[in-house]
């Protein structure tokens, strides 16, 4: 009988974002499911058993640092997956840096999370690169000048792509060519004040860089508002509730993301199938990321080529098999960790169909 | 007896289009008890009210020991030596009664916050000393055994023996007192006018007495005002009080209650 | 009154064997209890190990067998099994057996001066914690966390229970304390982005350490004057909301300052707050605390609270006694910010928000108003029962409110609550047993 | 660094913004005094900090949603026909009614054994009933947010620049309404006038004929009817419910209630409007990151100048506390 | 027999207040209490009127029928018991007529309202002068006006009175008790408590006097105010 391993799930199941820890939790349940099925984890020719430690961080940070303590001191994970959120992740991620166990967070695109962290990964791009995708879609598509930007000033994802997104705009356009760049704070649900000052900026089209349930009330009001210019969003819209939340409003929007849920082919469409067979919905980005960082946890153990049996060692072997990892094809991108935690991968742009689909529309490669 | 030490000159006060004081004076000499009577809302407590600084009067001036004191902090007010006590009992309820004498210590506290956070020998020494001074006052009014009582499980009768204890307790040179046996029973009355005397001759206070109990105010006051609609209608000793038609009319009635 | 005996005899028989069984406690001074918990956690660090194992369960189970109880009821026998043979019983024999020992040396102890023997005191109780804590890091964070927010419990206290305001901005005094602390630390001793390269060597760090929490103390001290100063003029309902509303302010205003980089937050805060330091400003803060609130001063806090009007006429100055309670309160709640900074190694203006100030409301109303034990064992009681629960996910929020509610219903004042600490009390020795010839 | 919009704007004159704005803060600040109206309504007669309104109103726009829901499919269904409109006016109409009960539930289990208690202490009850409230409904339905149907579709008016919908006049309309009422019942009926002796000494109220359960009772069915309305008409507006979403409302009605005054139905209603004003016009002239920041500095200067509120009276040094 | 008291038991949180007290009053009747402070009067009284809760063994009927099973509000809106609490416990926030209004909260006769108002009225003239101000800034003596004349809208079989002449002045003192021997003229029975116990012996036909939570002595007022011990206790010598 081979020794059980571990893996730590440290999810934002209540608090500001449980759907969030929701979709985590799922996720990674499902593929301890294909484990379980296939007889547990061959690595070095022994199959071992998995067992999910999964812990809830409240969307506090210390309650984050607790847990990933917890985890890594008590339970003896070999991997942590988590926290999502960059406020989360930030701090447990030192925590899983100074105990040397590795930790991937699916979603937090924050890079302190991974700086000066040889343990820390994470499985999404960062906002240096969404930022400059998505000026460079909108310049080539619709070859505007001038746009606007709307974002929530309290939230550090927003915030960071908003931030991104502009350098990146006056780059293309020169300074002064995102004509209104307005904030609002998280929980906010009116946003007429800054949507008036976007329509009368003379902006060609508005970017806003927010979470789906945002995303409808932004885009309903703003053609309440009488906008009718297009409105571009980033992969935080990646969600089926984006669409079942928003209506008819968002249809032929375009945002860029990490996969396309409809249209999708091979693995991405048969996890979303499964997964909205099993819970009801189509997964967000949060679930479809978790996947694949679960596949990646699991390719890097395999990669060690067999477990010592010292957890110190193992997560150091674990560590270095997650460095060398290229060309991981997940749900979510073709991804090559070189060095650092952070994974090069490529965006696409999908536009809501008609049907209110996400549409393949155009890939976009660092 | 040399310039009064308590004067108030020409007081008025409105509340809204009330008058409730006009035109007040008085002057108390040190070591002087006063009595103030006059019907129900005639301006009594308000008067009180304006001495301790509670509210700023409208017009007028008020003197103690030839300072003027009117628009001054009530606590600076009290510290200077005007202490009182309250008509409905203004006691803090959760405190115990010997905390409620200590406390109103405050002013003559030396040491300093610095030394309270971390509990200095001389912040010792000073609160031991303070706690003797109040055991000692509990026991000149007949409350010792309570001293470890938090006030609101009281009866009326002890809870104005605390008032007025906390009030002895500032070191004032002038007491005010507001009803001090109203709710009190003969007997008892008899008591709270031993303490009063008492506290007037050691401590040699000024005392300024509000009253509906005659037998009190007769007894005790060297002087009376009677108050009416604000203003002063009568002043004099006590027979000259009790025999003065106007105070008759407004306030005593003629078959007189006890 | 002996020898009677009523008609439930064998409940009664069973009751007076308590009592016998008790009795002997009752001479045991605090000192012998913590010589008690000595021996246990002693024995724990030990043979912890070995037992766990022998009885089934993986590891020593680490906050009394919760979460494993939870997670794993079949294995309830064998943590409770654990635990009695780990604390119970050997915090039974030890304390019992060391009772005029005990009594000796507290009663040796009491003939020098206070602090002495409440040092003694703390450095065996200190002595105690870190022992227990060493078996395992999850330990020694959730114990420096927990002092953490006995410092802000009891600081919200002073205002909130000893004042009795409804003041609503204790997470911002806390973030003005982390805020500022580790600006300093960081700026200072951490090669960042923040002031460029460190300026000061490493090595002198933990030395300045007390000085940036004492500065983060002092802004937080500084930002209370904003709802200081109104209290003035205000109180009750109309304070707590001016109190809200800087709560807000401070959110809003570090969300804004690109220096301290808004919303992302800092991270990168050297690892000083080690249970040591932790415990010792813990120690602070409640000593100075509960000097305050029992000197006259201080009771001038209680004065304000239930009739200010009298206060005021009886010479006590209620605007410096508003003006002490805040930026004392707040002074603390700095304090334990920058603590709480580096423990965490990262601040986020998020940490400050309603959330927050739910749980240390909840802490302070919850272990009883105006007591410093009700703030202790309010703060260590819901931070571990937060902890312990942790299995129940988000169960664990629907139970710790409702026993919340419970203790609210039953305690309207809090479990402990108008309790002074009266420390020789506390740790006198007990020679004679109560009522005994 | 963003400018004012209307300095650059292209060519859309500033007195059009203006207006523009004020229409938004119309419909943003009913949607606070209506919530503050029915925190008010607790709060100044039981002088309780209702912390549990905001998940109240939560409560209510859930019942809301799953009534409408009902009611779509059963108009759906063909049994009996019913317009959009009286879906509607039902919907509020019977979440008004069920969610009164969720009120009197809150106010029997967490309100009443607490009369005597500090009021602090009911405050925080308040608080874990609304964390119940949260966590409950993450439990019962699961982390989805779910779309409030839209039950009058929505028509925006073009009034030569300034864009108005049917939705924001209704809002405005009702709110005003209600409020109103509400400050009639409150002033000129005996439950008002008992509701307000409440407020100030509950224990002798019995002793006037009043019975004092039956009142609590009343006051919390009527706040927490009108936390249902403001939740359906929020759900009108902003279709996306979250079990989160009281929280924030619940902080801006406390704050809105007393920053009216206490015992005050009007000046909550006015310190609604008030806060909704000053969120859309801060976030009009200045940049809107510094919205908050200004917002309630704005607050506490209103404070700071009048201590007691719109309408509120000094403090009393005989209110219990 | 109006009202009847057996056996009444009270205590505070473990401290007992009252140990077993029996009285019983005629319809018509003017009835005192005296005896020092915190023998249990106030208690007495809270207790007939429900506000605080009896121990086991306590009877009490009101006209036939068990007060116990009476609320406190239905005890003044179905049985007319009527109290002035000890305090006077008037609603500050309110104004004069508010108070007077808010006292006839369960009464359904509109028009005798009107009329119970106008005696009022003139029994306090103080009062309609003053029937818009805050109970709260009312004069001392000015709300004990108030508190009578709220207990005079409210119910009118009896009034159990606490301390009503506490801070009154002489001539208002003397025309409270006219006023009240004139409302029991009309029929109201009155229960009333004092400290002032000779004003109150004087007033009353009969008393009983109270001592630590027991009474220890009762009868007709002349018989109580010649009596040695009354007259040393509670009479001034
Ligand atoms: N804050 C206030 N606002 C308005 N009117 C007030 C206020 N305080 C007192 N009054 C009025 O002023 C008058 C004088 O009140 P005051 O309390 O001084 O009377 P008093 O002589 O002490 O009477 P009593 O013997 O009944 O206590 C009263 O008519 C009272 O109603
Ligand atoms: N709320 C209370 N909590 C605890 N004990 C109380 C309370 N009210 C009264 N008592 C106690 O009950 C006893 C009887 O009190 P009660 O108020 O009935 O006396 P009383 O005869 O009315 O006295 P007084 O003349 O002072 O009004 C006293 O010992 C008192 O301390
Ligand atoms: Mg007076
Ligand atoms: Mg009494």
């Amino acid at each position: 009988q081979a020794q059980t391993i571990k893996i730590g799930i440290n999810a934002e199941l209540t608090g500001d974002i449980p759907k969030v820890g929701e979709g985590t939790k799922f996720a990674a349940q499902m593929w301890l499911e294909d484990v379980k099925a296939a007889g547990g984890l061959a690595v070095g020719g022994k199959k071992y058993p998995v067992e999910l430690v999964i812990e809830d961080n409240e969307s506090k940070a210390e309650s984050a640092v607790k847990a990933a303590t917890k985890m890594i001191t008590e339970d003896g994970v070999l991997v942590m997956v988590g926290p999502q959120a960059s406020k989360q992740a930030v701090p447990a991620g030192g925590i899983a840096n100074n105990y040397k166990t590795p930790m991937i967070t699916p979603w937090s695109t924050n890079p302190d999370t991974t700086k000066d962290r040889p343990f820390v990964f994470r499985a999404c791009f960062l906002d240096p690169f969404q930022g400059p995708v998505l000026a460079n879609f909108i310049t080539q598509e619709f070859k505007f000048t001038k746009a606007a930007v709307l974002y929530d000033v309290a939230s550090d994802y927003p915030k960071g792509l908003a931030e991104f997104f502009k350098k990146a705009w006056e780059g293309l356009h020169g300074p002064g060519s995102v004509v209104a760049y307005e904030s609002f704070t998280t929980k906010d649900t009116d946003f007429s004040s800054q949507l008036t000052k976007i329509n009368n900026s003379g902006a060609q089209v508005l970017f806003t860089p927010q979470y789906y349930n945002e995303v409808a009330l932004i885009v309903q009001q703003a053609h309440q508002l009488g906008w009718k210019k297009p409105i571009v969003g980033s992969d935080s819209w990646g969600s089926a509730e984006t669409v079942s939340l928003c209506g008819k409003d968002c249809y032929g929007l375009f945002f860029s993301t990490h996969y396309a849920a409809a249209g999708a082919t091979g693995a991405t469409k048969a996890f979303i199938d499964r997964y909205q067979k099993k819970h009801g919905y189509v997964p967000d980005d949060v679930a479809a990321l978790t996947w694949d960082a679960m596949l990646l946890v699991q390719k890097a153990i395999e990669d060690t080529g067999g477990l010592t049996g010292d957890l110190k060692k193992d997560r150091e072997n674990v560590r270095s098999a997650m460095g060398r990892i290229t060309k991981f094809k997940g749900i979510t991108g073709e991804m090559t960790f070189s060095g650092g935690g952070d994974p090069s991968k490529c965006a696409v742009i999908v536009r809501i169909s008609d049907k209110g689909q996400f549409e393949f529309y155009k890939s976009a490669c660092p | 007896m040399t310039s009064p030490f308590l004067q108030v000159r020409n007081m008025s006060h409105d509340f809204g289009g009330l008058r409730a004081v006009r035109d007040y004076n008085l002057e108390i000499g040190s070591g002087q008890i006063r009595g103030l009577i006059g019907p129900n809302g005639a301006g009594k407590t308000t008067v009180f009210n304006l001495i301790t600084g509670i509210y700023k009067p409208g017009h007028g001036e008020i003197f103690l020991d030839g300072r003027k004191i009117d628009g001054l902090p009530p606590h600076r007010i009290a510290s200077l030596g005007v202490s009182r006590t309250f008509q409905n009992l203004l006691l803090w309820r959760h405190m115990t009664v010997i905390e409620h004498v200590k406390l109103a210590h405050y002013s003559k506290i030396r040491y300093g916050l610095f030394a309270a956070f971390i509990g200095t020998p001389g912040h010792n020494r000073e609160e031991a000393e303070i706690e003797e001074k109040a055991v000692r006052l509990l026991d000149m009014m007949g409350i010792r055994h309570l001293a470890d009582q938090v006030v609101l499980n009281l009866p009326y009768g002890a809870q104005r023996r605390v008032e007025m204890a906390r009030a002895l307790a500032t070191e004032p040179r002038i007491l005010l007192l507001d009803e001090p046996t109203a709710g009190m029973n003969p007997e008892e009355l008899v008591q709270i006018m031993e303490i009063i005397r008492r506290a007037h001759k050691e401590l040699g206070l000024a005392i300024l007495l509000i009253e509906h109990r005659m037998k009190v105010v007769m007894e005790l006051c060297e002087r009376i005002q009677t108050l009416d609609f604000g203003a002063v209608i009568a002043e004099g000793t006590p027979e000259e009080i009790q025999n003065n038609p106007r105070v008759i009319d407004a306030y005593l009635g003629k078959e007189r209650a006890i | 009154m002996g020898g009677e005996r009523g008609n439930g005899a064998n409940s009664e028989r069973g009751r007076s064997r308590f009592r016998n069984l008790w009795k002997p406690y009752s001479r045991v001074p605090l000192l012998g209890w913590f010589f008690g918990a000595l021996v246990a956690v002693t024995l724990e660090r030990l043979a912890g190990t070995p037992l766990a194992q022998f009885l089934g369960l993986q590891k020593i189970p680490v906050l009394f067998g919760f979460s494993v109880m939870l997670k794993n009821p079949v294995l309830i026998p064998n943590v409770i099994l654990y635990t009695l043979i780990i604390y119970g019983v050997p915090t039974a024999v030890a304390t019992r057996l060391c009772i005029p020992l005990a009594n000796g040396i507290a009663a040796s102890l009491f003939r020098f001066p206070m602090a002495v023997t409440a040092a003694a005191h703390l450095a065996l109780l200190y002595a105690i914690l870190h022992v227990w804590a060493e078996i395992s890091d999850y330990r020694v964070l959730v114990l420096r966390l927990t002092l953490i927010a006995v410092m802000l419990t009891l600081s919200l206290n002073v205002i909130n229970g000893y004042m009795g305001e409804f003041s609503c901005s204790h997470p911002g005094f806390m973030a003005l304390g982390a805020y500022c602390a580790s600006v300093l630390t960081i700026g200072l001793f951490v090669n960042a982005q923040l002031l460029g390269t460190a300026s000061l060597p490493a090595a002198l760090g933990p030395f300045l350490f007390p000085v940036a929490l004492i500065l983060g103390g002092l802004v937080a001290s500084f930002g209370a004057l904003f709802v200081a100063i109104p209290s003035f003029r205000t109180r009750g309902d109309y304070l707590a909301i001016i109190s809200l509303a800087f709560l807000f302010i401070v959110k809003s205003l570090i969300e804004n300052l690109e220096f301290v980089r808004g919303p992302r937050g800092l991270s990168g805060q050297p690892d000083w707050a080690d249970l040591p330091t932790v415990f010792l400003w813990t120690v602070l803060c409640v000593w100075s605390i509960n000097n305050f609130v029992r000197s006259t001063i201080g009771k001038a806090l209680n004065a304000v609270r239930d009739n200010e009007m009298a206060a005021d006429a009886m010479t006590v100055d209620t605007r410096r006694t508003k003006m002490v309670a805040f930026l004392f309160g707040a002074f603390w709640a700095g304090v334990a910010g920058g603590l709480f900074a580096h423990v965490m190694r990262y601040v986020n203006p998020g940490n400050f928000g309603i959330q927050n100030l739910a749980e240390v409301l909840a802490m302070v109303y919850f272990g009883g108003l105006n007591s410093v034990y009700g703030s202790i064992v309010g703060a260590v009681s819901i931070s571990l029962l937060g902890e312990a629960l942790r299995p129940l996910e988000i169960f664990k929020w629907i139970i710790i409110p409702l026993l919340l509610i419970l203790v609210m219903i039953f305690r309207p004042t809090g479990l402990i609550a108008f309790r002074d600490l009266d420390v020789a009390n506390l740790l006198k020795p007990k020679p004679k047993p109560d009522g005994e010839g | 660094m963003s400018r004012p919009a209307f300095v650059e704007s292209a060519g859309i004159e500033p007195m059009v913004i203006f207006l523009q704005n004020l229409v938004n803060a119309l419909q943003w600040g009913s949607f606070y005094a209506l919530i503050a109206l029915g925190y008010s309504m607790v709060y100044s007669i039981l002088m309780l900090f209702n912390f549990a309104h905001g998940d109240i109103f939560m409560v209510g726009s859930y019942i809301g949603f799953g009534v409408s829901m009902g009611l779509i499919a059963l108009a759906s269904s063909g049994v009996v026909a019913l317009p959009n409109w009286l879906i509607l006016v039902l919907t509020i109409l019977f979440s008004m009614f069920l969610t009164s009960f969720v009120g009197m539930i809150v106010e029997r289990v967490g309100y009443r054994p607490l009369r005597d208690a500090p009021r602090a202490s009911a405050a925080i009850t308040g608080l874990m009933i609304g964390i119940i409230l949260e966590t409950g409904n993450l439990a019962l339905l699961g982390a989805r947010r779910v779309s409030f149907p839209s039950l009058i579709e929505t028509t925006t008016y073009n009034v030569s620049g300034v864009f108005v919908t049917n939705k924001k006049i209704m809002i405005v309309l009702v709110s005003l309404l209600l409020a109103l009422a509400l400050h009639q019942f409150v002033r000129r009926t005996k439950w008002g006038m008992a509701m307000r002796a409440m407020a100030f000494d509950f224990a002798v109220v019995p002793l006037m004929g009043v019975p004092l359960n039956t009142m609590a009772a009343l006051t919390f069915a009527l706040g927490s009817a009108l936390a249902a309305a403001a939740g359906i008409l929020f759900g009108v507006a902003y279709p996306v419910l979250d079990p989160y979403m009281g929280i924030v409302f619940g902080w801006k009605a406390f704050v809105a209630a007393i920053l009216g005054g206490r015992g005050s139905v009007m000046g909550a209603t006015l310190a609604g409007f008030l806060l909704g004003f000053t969120e859309i016009f801060v976030a009009m002239i200045f940049p809107s990151t510094l919205r908050d920041l200004i917002a309630y500095s704005i607050i506490l200067l209103i404070l700071a100048i009048r201590p007691h509120g719109f309408f509120g009276e000094p403090y009393s040094a005989r209110l219990r506390l | 027999m109006l009202l009847s008291v057996e056996n009444l038991r009270v205590s505070y949180d473990n401290i007992k207040a009252l140990h077993g007290v029996s009285f019983q009053i005629d319809e018509g009747e003017i009835v005192c209490i005296i005896g020092a402070n915190g023998a249990g009067k106030s208690t007495t009284l809270r207790a007939i009127s429900r506000l605080i809760p009896v121990e086991a063994g306590t009877k009490m009927t009101f006209m036939g029928r068990d007060l116990l099973q009476y609320p406190p509000d239905k005890v003044v809106s179905e049985l007319g018991i009527s109290h002035v609490p000890e305090g006077r416990r008037l609603f500050d926030n309110l104004t004069v007529m508010e108070n007077l209004r808010l006292a006839t909260f369960a009464r359904r006769d509109g028009r005798a309202i009107g009329k119970d108002l106008d005696r009022v009225s003139s029994i306090f003239p103080r009062l309609s002068e003053r029937k818009n101000q805050k109970a709260g800034t009312l004069s001392g003596g000015e709300q004990q006006m108030l508190a009578v004349g709220r207990a005079f809208m409210s119910g009118r079989k009896i009034m159990l009175l606490d301390e009503p002449s506490m801070g009154l002045a002489p001539l208002l003192m003397m025309s409270v008790f006219d006023s009240l021997g004139e409302i029991n003229r009309e029929g109201t029975t009155i229960l009333i408590v004092e400290q002032n116990a000779r004003m109150a012996l004087q007033f009353a036909g009969r008393g009983y006097v109270l001592e630590n939570g027991r009474l220890v002595l009762e009868g007709g007022s002349e018989k109580l105010l010649v009596n040695p011990q009354v007259k040393k206790a509670y009479l001034g010598g």
